[in-house]
């Protein structure tokens, strides 16, 4: 027996996976079309090789990944692409992005592919194999997986396989580890190579017995050594730092790369994503998807990426009463935009809500400091405390106190007597954190743009200067070597004065132009504008006036050399 | 040493300046606001106190006498002013830092009246040399204790939902006034 | 000197800039002789007193001292004017001077003399000076009169108390018994006292701003409650 | 009274001597306090704030002449930053002074006449283009303080509010009205 | 650099030596007047527990220097003023301390008559509890006067006790602390009188003319 | 909004705070055993004040009323104050205690949650300090042989001030087991012979006692049902004991039995109910013992040598001033992490 380690908090809250995990997998039929996105992983958008009304081919490449983390997308099925363009996706803020719309023909006519000998091939080979058949962690945080067997200079001691699935409702796993327990351990083998680790594990809540078993067995007939450990039951067990913690005492911090400490943890539908992509070059093109909740027929699908929600979610036949979904579970997931969004590679699950399901929590109370967080917080954080400076928006501090280091495991809002939504402020103050980051940065490019600007200027004033002075020393020169003719001086300015003139001029008829044109473009779209539209352009132009009013004020006395005219 | 150890108690605790006997309020409601600021100016008028003490001591003691009573304050605040540019020089000079944080206070200590204060309590309860040096001490140490505590204090608050004619300085006023009530606590600890 | 113009710096010393309830300045002496309105108007007359001439005597040499030595100068001046009027004091008003104690001669530390001289006299002429000293001065004055008698209604019941320390054994009878038979709320002449009442005054200009401000504002400044806590 | 004045005097002059020898002794020089409060400004150069850039502002700031709500892209938590810097309250934005969607300016390519009035205005050089041709703002450069739309003399400059995508949205301040039960 | 910190510190000289002859003129002024209020201040307090009729002398300057005792709770030398009539010992006007207040020394004045009666007793300083016990002083309760005339001869030595324990003399409910306190400073304050009578009243008493020009 | 998680634990405020209440029913039910029913008239008293400041003070600060009232945490506000202060006491005093804490000690901070003094131990201690005369007058228990005031007389004395006839208020109060053991030492009566008077029982206070053997019944359901953790009550009472068994040891005459300071005054109450208020008391394992062991010193210190007989208020209330210092530097370890959660280091976005 492997002695097993704990990790601070974590919660019990009801399992809920009897309901799914009954039946086998079932292959869902094909939809009526698949909306894929380009941006379904961690990192860079993939940049789309399509465009509409081109005929793709099942596992044919649509998207190319681009530069540093990406990966790649594919034609789930073969049909025609419909559009490029903005669709809805299944992200949390509801907003569009881009999707390639394809209709299926039917046919399902598969693109070429091969596998390959992972074991004689280069190690960059194989990861780049995997970027192009789009592996990503399928376990929930969709990082590309070729990513994740680049280790440096580390020596792995363990590979993790995660199979705990600790969110209640899901089982998509759980069912995967049943029914296809030979090729998940092929996934690993190819993972231990890739990695070089001295050993396997994984890790299954012991509420599987099955899957264990099953695991167990097929673990035997490897050549590897690969030991299938039962985990105790625990909210978020599954979290790769806490499975880590629990199989080999290594603690994990935020910002830490587990390589770094001799450790890599992958998703056990990743490992057979990637024991697929590897041995018959099959891109990663459905998932196993867990529909539960309100639902008559709750059971897991495979299914093609890209499915729109709601053909999903028929299958399982879902009650009359049934208001919204989620994806992932009920800990950690997302309330679905509108079901009309498609399966990503993210889906593991889509539970139908209803308010009977999930009874709206009761209105937040202050938080009382009860400190019930803080002994589920699987991260050891004080979660009242990060609280309390999220909501006063005190960011630094919330930084100080190790905002990063939550994984947003929902644990603590769980528990919380106070029913505060306090994930949702962790959430808050991290994005908000990141956009002021990102705002310092624009605004130390724009300070040494500024800096630089200035310094040009001075430069060139400077140069103007010497030009000037040396021009003048050589009239000087000049004058005094022509002693009697004084009237040349006079000359040059006429000049001037008329070019300038001839400038003014060709501005001004410029302008003529212009205006003619601003007016017979101008009217253009202004009877359609909404009234709060019209009143956004009244403040530009209040704006506009001010500015320029005070770009004037601090213009006219030092800087310009032409006086500028009123327009 | 009994004796002067209770001096430096009852000053810090029982006696506290800033909340017993109400002197050096400025500093305490205006550098309270971050713990590190009131840190640094505890520091700095644990410093200045501890030798205005002394050196009033001594001028009392030798330079004034009974005759000259009536340049006490005079000749204190003329010693406490230097002190205190002496060490605001010194501060600039030494931890940019810190006087980057206690920039514009530093020569509010001049105007702190428990800088005078304590000079002036130590002539009138007849201290002794040493005597006046732990009690100006004890004075100081327990500006900074109560100074220390309110700006944690003051900084927890900085998320309360605190009614909004309360915001700012008066919730602070009322949590010097919970503090001094809680102070009452000690009383008679030290006869 | 306009009639606007004083009318600013009485406006500015009675209620914008009031010492004891905006700037926060001057505060010792405010909270710990505010048990009642005696002793608060007292001390608060004296530091006028101190402000006025403090005011008169450094504008008119401002010129004269160089910038290094400004403060000191200036402490030095001001302590000369509290010793006289500590002496003073202790030769006419012995009962006061008695029970004000250590708060006299710590007019000199006092922030706000200080202040109004660092901020005002430093930079005005003489008459101004002197009427700014006065005004920041009675405004002092004011909180403290309003304090002392809050404070000494509620500790006490009585108001008035000590009024014969100024006036003599004849002025006994000039004490107002607010509330007979009063039990005495003790906290309120306590140091926690002091500072409670005075958050209130603070509380409460706040809150006259904060009308002042929405009726002038519309009800743009309402702000929606928030909930979570 | 002799012996009062040889004692103030005595005191005067060691004082003197004393704070003498500190003056040159711990002399320093310089204002850190600017930068520290520049580094707090946006950095947009809009002049919204009544100065010609934020560095003068700063200055302005650190002299005890500007009040700190004067700057609308620094937004609340600007002026929140400075009033932690300075140690003072804060203070909400005054009247004209708001802060406004975050902007860049967009020149419309059909209009531009390629006078370069917009490049000298421009404070951070966000504009490409050269005389007579037609210019662009480079977006990611361009800070959005407005100053490029007055000086055209075609108005062909305008600001376009930067929409909120994907990977720029961010997650909402949690806001739960707790309904009053009557 | 050198030469400006010169010139500040000559300024500062400058404003220093002025303000001081500024205040040795005020001093002189107020020093007579200030003196004038101190012993007013004194007497006044003295006249409380002292009849006017009970002595004729200089009362505030026919005084004497008593070492500390146990029986008066001093540990420092105090002042004792003398009243006499017609040059015959007439009261004595003692300090005394009563160590053991709920919250630290009492510090009080005695007078005693010659034949041993209390003349009065006032609390001249004190820290205890406002409101619980401080009734002790003669501004808030007159409690204090309870002692008039109360003598080691009319009251027992039993009787020298709060009426809770048994003796004589009255209390507030809930405070008997303090009133204990200064039952048994008085009490020891007359045994001390008792004593040392003749030595207090030793040394040159003041002529009765120059009680007219004291008045 | 609709954001995960989803599902959340059924507990709530309420429930907490009413389970608390309910911890507090067997001392109180001893407290009437042994000193009449009058305490229950404080408590409703101090019940009704609470409520009518909470909803008061909520209506000014513009918030919703109803879910605050019926979190219960102002009832037990007034609860905890109405026990400590003399049953007997005239009824405005208890409404001018409860009445200042919830209103300045609670709802100028912002209301439940943001207080960072013990509302009730506020209302304690202006009480004690602005009527220490009323604050001092406490009843004599049941079985002590003296004159024992009906429960109507009772009513009266609180509500009118009056006694019945050829009453003296002496007669029906005294002053507590630990102010009575301070006032004879205090006049050098031999420990002995104090103890030998009848207010005293076995453990400490006659009476009393089996209040506080109440309490201690009450915090132990509190720590069955988790409610508070044993880190108070543990680190108040060992350091209590322990400083208690120190001078005991070096001078038995002067210093009284450990025990003794366990059973007298808010030890007990204070322990489980007072210094565990989750709102004032440190967040941390660690905060949470130093300011528990703080509390136990200086109540300590308090009872000792100072000027009043218990000091459990004003030692909770000087420990409460500490609770944000103590938080900040006794931050926990984070996951993974070597260092405690106070370093600027945090995770770099
Ligand atoms: C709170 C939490 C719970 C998680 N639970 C699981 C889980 O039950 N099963 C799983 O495979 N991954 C889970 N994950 C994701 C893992 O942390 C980790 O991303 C994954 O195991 C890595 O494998 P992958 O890259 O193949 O997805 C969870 C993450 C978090 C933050
Ligand atoms: C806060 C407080 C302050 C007290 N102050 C005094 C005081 O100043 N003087 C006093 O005699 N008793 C004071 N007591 C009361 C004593 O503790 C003690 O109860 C009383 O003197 C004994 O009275 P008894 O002999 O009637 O029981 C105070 C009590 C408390 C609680
Ligand atoms: C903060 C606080 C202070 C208390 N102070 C006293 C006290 O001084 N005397 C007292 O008898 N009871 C006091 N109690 C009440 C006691 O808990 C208990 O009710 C009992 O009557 C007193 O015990 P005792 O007689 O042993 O002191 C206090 C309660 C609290 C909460
Ligand atoms: C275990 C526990 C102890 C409490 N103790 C107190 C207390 O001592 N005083 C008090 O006013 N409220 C107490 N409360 C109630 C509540 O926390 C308190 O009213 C808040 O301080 C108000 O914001 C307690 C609550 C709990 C759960
Ligand atoms: S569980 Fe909720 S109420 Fe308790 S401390 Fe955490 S956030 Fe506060
Ligand atoms: S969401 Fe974050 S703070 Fe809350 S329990 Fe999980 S890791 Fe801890
Ligand atoms: S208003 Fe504009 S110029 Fe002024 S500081 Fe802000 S960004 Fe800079
Ligand atoms: S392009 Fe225009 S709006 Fe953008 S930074 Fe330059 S001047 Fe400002
Ligand atoms: S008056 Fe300002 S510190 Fe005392």
């Amino acid at each position: 027996m492997r002695t097993l380690y704990q990790f601070h908090g974590g919660v019990h809250p009801p399992t809920n996976k009897a309901q799914s995990a009954r039946a086998p997998i079932v292959p869902a039929p094909l939809p009526s079309k698949l909306v894929i996105p380009f941006h379904q992983h961690v990192g860079n958008m993939a940049k789309p090789l399509v465009k509409a009304g081109d005929r793709v081919l099942k596992g044919q490449l649509i998207g190319m990944p681009e530069d540093g983390v990406s990966s790649a997308v594919h034609a789930s099925t073969s049909g025609t692409i419909a559009s490029i363009g903005m669709e809805v996706v299944a992200h949390a803020s509801g907003l569009p992005d881009l999707c390639a719309t394809l209709i299926p023909d039917g046919k399902d006519e598969w693109a070429m592919h091969e596998g390959m000998d992972y074991r004689s091939a280069a190690d960059a080979d194989v990861r780049f194999a995997l970027r192009l058949a789009g592996v990503v962690g399928l376990g929930g945080a969709v990082y590309p997986s070729d990513m994740k067997l680049r280790t440096g200079r580390h020596k792995i001691k363990s590979l993790v396989l995660n199979g705990a699935e600790c969110e209640p409702y899901i089982t998509c796993d759980d069912r995967l580890m049943r029914e296809r327990a030979a090729e998940i351990i092929r996934g690993a083998e190819i993972l231990r190579f890739a990695l070089d680790a001295e050993e396997v594990l994984v890790g299954i809540e012991d509420n599987k017995p099955e899957a264990i078993a099953a695991m167990r067995q097929a673990a035997a007939a490897s050549s590897d050594k690969i030991e299938v450990v039962a985990v105790p039951t625990i909210y978020p067990g599954g979290g790769a730092k806490q499975l880590i913690r629990v199989l080999t005492g290594i603690e994990i911090a935020a910002g830490v790369r587990s390589t770094e400490k001799g450790v890599q943890c992958f998703n056990v539908a990743t490992a057979l994503g990637i024991y697929r992509a590897i041995q018959f070059g099959e891109p990663l093109l459905s998932r196993i998807v867990t529909v539960t909740g309100n639902v008559r027929n709750a059971q897991n699908f495979e299914v093609l990426i890209g499915t729109p929600v709601n053909e999903l979610v028929a299958l399982a036949d879902p009650l009359p009463d049934t208001n919204h979904y989620i994806m992932g579970g009920p800990m950690m997931g997302i309330p679905l935009p509108s079901a009309q969004v498609s399966v990503v590679k993210a889906t593991n699950c889509i539970i139908a809500a209803s308010d009977k399901l999930f009874p709206p929590a009761p209105p937040p109370m202050p938080c009382i400091r009860c400190t019930r967080c803080a002994d589920a917080c699987p991260a050891d954080l004080q979660p009242q405390d990060l609280y309390w400076f999220a909501k006063a928006k005190e960011f630094g501090k919330a930084q100080e106190y190790h905002l990063f280091d939550c994984i947003e495991c929902g644990a603590c809002s769980y528990v919380c007597p106070s029913h505060i939504p306090l994930v949702q402020y962790y959430r808050f103050a991290k994005s908000e954190i990141w956009a002021r980051e990102s705002e310092k940065n624009a605004a130390d490019k724009a300070r040494e743009r500024h800096e630089y600007r200035e310094y040009r200027i001075e430069r060139e004033k400077q140069e103007k200067a010497d030009k000037l002075a040396a021009k003048e020393k050589a009239a000087q020169l000049a004058r005094e070597q022509a002693a009697k003719p004084a009237q040349s001086a006079s000359v040059p300015a006429t000049t001037d004065a008329s070019s300038e003139d001839a400038v003014q001029q060709k501005i001004q008829a410029a302008i003529n132009h212009a205006k003619q044109q601003a007016a017979s473009v101008k009217p253009k779209n202004i009877e359609q504008l909404t009234p709060r539209q019209q009143a956004e352009i009244a403040e530009i132009e209040a704006r506009r006036a001010h500015i320029r009013e005070l770009a004037q004020s601090h213009v006219d006395h030092p800087h310009v050399d032409h006086p500028k005219e009123a327009p | 040493m009994a004796e002067y150890l209770l001096i430096l108690f009852g000053a810090v605790f029982v006696n506290n300046i800033v909340l017993v006997k109400i002197l050096g309020l400025c500093p305490f409601m205006g550098v309270s606001k971050k713990l590190e600021a009131a840190i640094g100016m505890g520091a700095a008028t644990t410093f200045v106190l501890t030798l205005a003490s002394g050196a009033s001591y001594l001028i009392n003691q030798y330079l004034l006498g009974p005759e000259l009573a009536y340049l006490t304050t005079l000749s204190f605040i003329v010693v406490i002013a230097g002190i205190v540019q002496f060490t605001e020089m010194v501060v600039a000079k030494t931890s940019p830092v810190l006087y980057q944080v206690l920039g514009i206070y530093l020569p509010l200590i001049t105007t702190n009246c428990a800088v005078l204060g304590i000079p002036l309590l130590n002539v009138q309860a007849k201290h002794n040399f040493l005597e006046s040096i732990f009690f100006g001490m004890g004075g100081a140490l327990g500006f900074t204790l109560v100074m220390v505590l309110f700006a944690g204090l003051r900084e927890r608050m900085e998320g309360a939902d605190v009614p909004a004619i309360f915001k700012g300085s008066a919730i602070a006023m009322v949590t010097a006034g919970l503090m001094s009530l809680s102070f009452m606590g000690f009383s008679g600890l030290v006869k | 000197m306009t009639y606007q113009g004083m009318k600013d710096i009485f406006y500015n010393g009675l209620w914008k800039q009031n010492t004891g309830v905006v700037q926060l300045l001057g505060l010792c002496p405010l909270l710990a002789v505010s048990n009642s309105v005696v002793n608060a108007v007292s001390l608060g007359l004296a530091t006028t007193l101190v402000m006025l001439l403090s005011g008169a005597a450094i504008a008119p040499i401002r010129q004269f001292i160089p910038n290094e030595a400004r403060i000191p100068v200036f402490i030095l001046i001001i302590a000369v004017l509290v010793t006289a009027i500590q002496y003073a004091m202790n030769a006419y008003l012995y009962s006061l001077y008695v029970v004000l104690g250590i708060f006299i001669p710590l007019i000199v530390t006092n922030c706000i003399v200080l202040a109004r001289i660092e901020a005002f006299a430093s930079k005005n002429p003489t008459l101004e000076s002197a009427l700014d000293g006065m005004a920041m001065g009675l405004g002092l004055t004011a909180v403290l009169a309003v304090l002392g008698g809050i404070r000494e209604i509620f500790g006490h019941g009585t108001l008035l108390s000590g009024i014969d320390m100024v006036f003599g054994e004849a002025a006994k009878s000039w004490v107002i018994t607010v509330v007979p038979n009063y039990h005495g709320f003790l906290l309120a002449i306590l140091p926690p006292g002091a500072f409670i009442v005075l958050a209130m005054l603070i509380a409460l200009k706040n809150w006259l701003n904060l009308r002042a401000e929405r009726k002038a504002g519309g009800d743009s400044a309402a702000v929606a409650p928030v909930g979570g806590g | 009274m002799l012996s009062a004045l040889l004692v103030m005097a005595a005191i005067a002059i060691v004082l003197g001597a004393v704070l003498g020898f500190a003056a040159i002794k711990f002399h320093v020089e310089g204002n850190p306090l600017v930068d520290k409060i520049d580094a707090i400004l946006p950095q947009t150069q809009c002049g919204q704030c009544g100065y010609p850039g934020c560095k003068p502002y700063a200055t302005a700031i650190a002299a005890g002449e500007a009040d700190i709500n004067r700057c609308p892209p620094g937004g609340e938590e600007g002026i929140r930053k400075l009033a932690d810097l300075l140690g003072v309250e804060f203070k909400p934005f005054g009247g004209d002074t708001l802060p406004k969607p975050k902007s860049v300016a967009f020149i419309d390519e059909n209009l531009c006449i390629g006078c370069t009035l917009c490049i000298q205005a421009c404070p951070v050089d966000a504009i490409a283009g050269a005389a007579k041709q037609m210019h662009t703002i480079i977006a990611s450069e361009c800070t959005g303080c407005e100053l490029c739309v007055a000086p055209c003399p075609v108005n062909c400059i305008s600001m376009v509010v930067i929409e909120e995508k994907i990977t720029t949205w961010k997650w909402k301040y949690p806001v739960y009205a707790l309904t009053p039960v009557k | 650099m050198a030469k400006a910190s010169l010139y500040t510190a000559l300024n500062l000289l400058f404003f220093a030596l002025i303000g001081t002859a500024l205040l040795a003129v005020t001093y002189n002024l107020t020093h007579d007047a200030i003196a004038r209020s101190e012993e007013n201040e004194k007497l006044k307090l003295i006249s409380q527990i002292v009849p006017a009729a009970a002595y004729d002398n200089d009362i505030m300057k026919d005084t004497t220097q008593l070492a500390p005792d146990k029986l008066l709770g001093t540990s420092e030398a105090t002042v004792a003023y003398r009243g006499r009539l017609k040059n015959q010992p007439s009261i004595a006007v003692l300090q005394a301390i009563a160590p053991d207040g709920y919250s630290g020394k009492i510090k009080l004045i005695i007078a005693i008559r010659s034949d041993g009666r209390i003349g009065g007793v006032r609390v001249v300083a004190h820290k205890e509890t406002p409101g619980l016990g401080d009734y002790i002083e003669i501004a808030r309760n007159n409690w204090i006067t309870g002692f008039n005339d109360t003598s080691l001869e009319n009251r027992k030595t039993a009787d020298w006790k709060v009426k809770k324990d048994g003796g004589a003399f009255d209390y507030v409910a809930g405070a008997t602390i303090t009133p204990r306190a200064i039952v048994k400073a008085v009490h020891k304050a007359l045994q001390y009188y008792a004593q040392h009578r003749d030595e207090l009243f030793a040394g040159a008493g003041a002529t009765p003319p120059e009680k007219e020009k004291g008045k | 909004m609709f954001f995960s998680p989803f599902i959340s634990k059924q507990d709530t405020v309420s429930q907490i705070m009413l389970k608390v209440l309910l911890a507090l029913v067997p001392g109180i039910a001893l407290y009437v055993w042994y000193f009449g029913p009058a305490i229950l008239v404080s408590i409703t008293l101090a019940s009704i004040t609470a409520l009518g400041t909470e909803a008061l003070m909520l209506k000014l600060r513009d918030r919703p009323i109803a879910p605050f009232l019926k979190d219960n945490s102002a009832l037990l506000t007034g609860w905890l104050l109405a026990l400590s202060i003399p049953p007997l006491a005239p009824w405005w005093l208890i409404v001018v205690g409860t009445a200042f804490g919830i209103a300045i000690a609670k709802h100028l901070y912002g209301g439940l949650g943001n207080n960072p003094f013990n509302p009730a131990m506020i209302g304690y201690a202006v009480l004690i300090i602005s009527f220490p005369v009323q604050m001092t007058h406490w009843l004599t228990p049941h079985g002590l042989g003296q004159v024992e005031l009906g429960f109507i007389d009772q009513l009266g004395y609180m509500f009118a001030g009056v006694l019945p006839d050829s009453l003296r208020l002496d007669a029906i109060t005294m002053s507590t087991p630990l102010d009575t053991l301070k006032t004879r030492l205090h006049l050098d009566e031999p420990i002995k012979q104090i103890f030998g008077l009848p207010i005293y029982g076995h453990l400490a206070g006659h009476g009393s006692e089996m209040v506080a053997l109440g309490f201690l019944l009450g915090g132990l359901y509190l720590l069955a049902v988790r409610i508070i953790s044993w880190h108070i009550p543990v680190a108040f009472l060992g350091t209590l004991f322990a400083t208690a068994s120190i001078f005991y040891l070096i001078d038995p005459a002067h210093y009284v039995a450990p025990l003794f300071h366990w059973f007298s005054g808010a030890a007990m109450l204070g322990a489980f109910f007072i210094l565990t208020d989750p709102i004032s008391s440190p967040t941390t394992h660690k905060g949470k013992l130093i300011f528990a062991a703080g509390a136990g010193l200086l109540t300590y210190l308090i009872r000792a040598f100072g000027g009043f007989p218990d000091g459990v208020a004003f030692a909770t209330l000087l420990m409460n001033i500490c609770v944000p210092l103590i938080d900040a530097y006794t931050q926990p370890k984070v996951f993974g992490r070597k260092d405690k959660a106070d370093g600027k280091d945090g995770g770099q976005p």
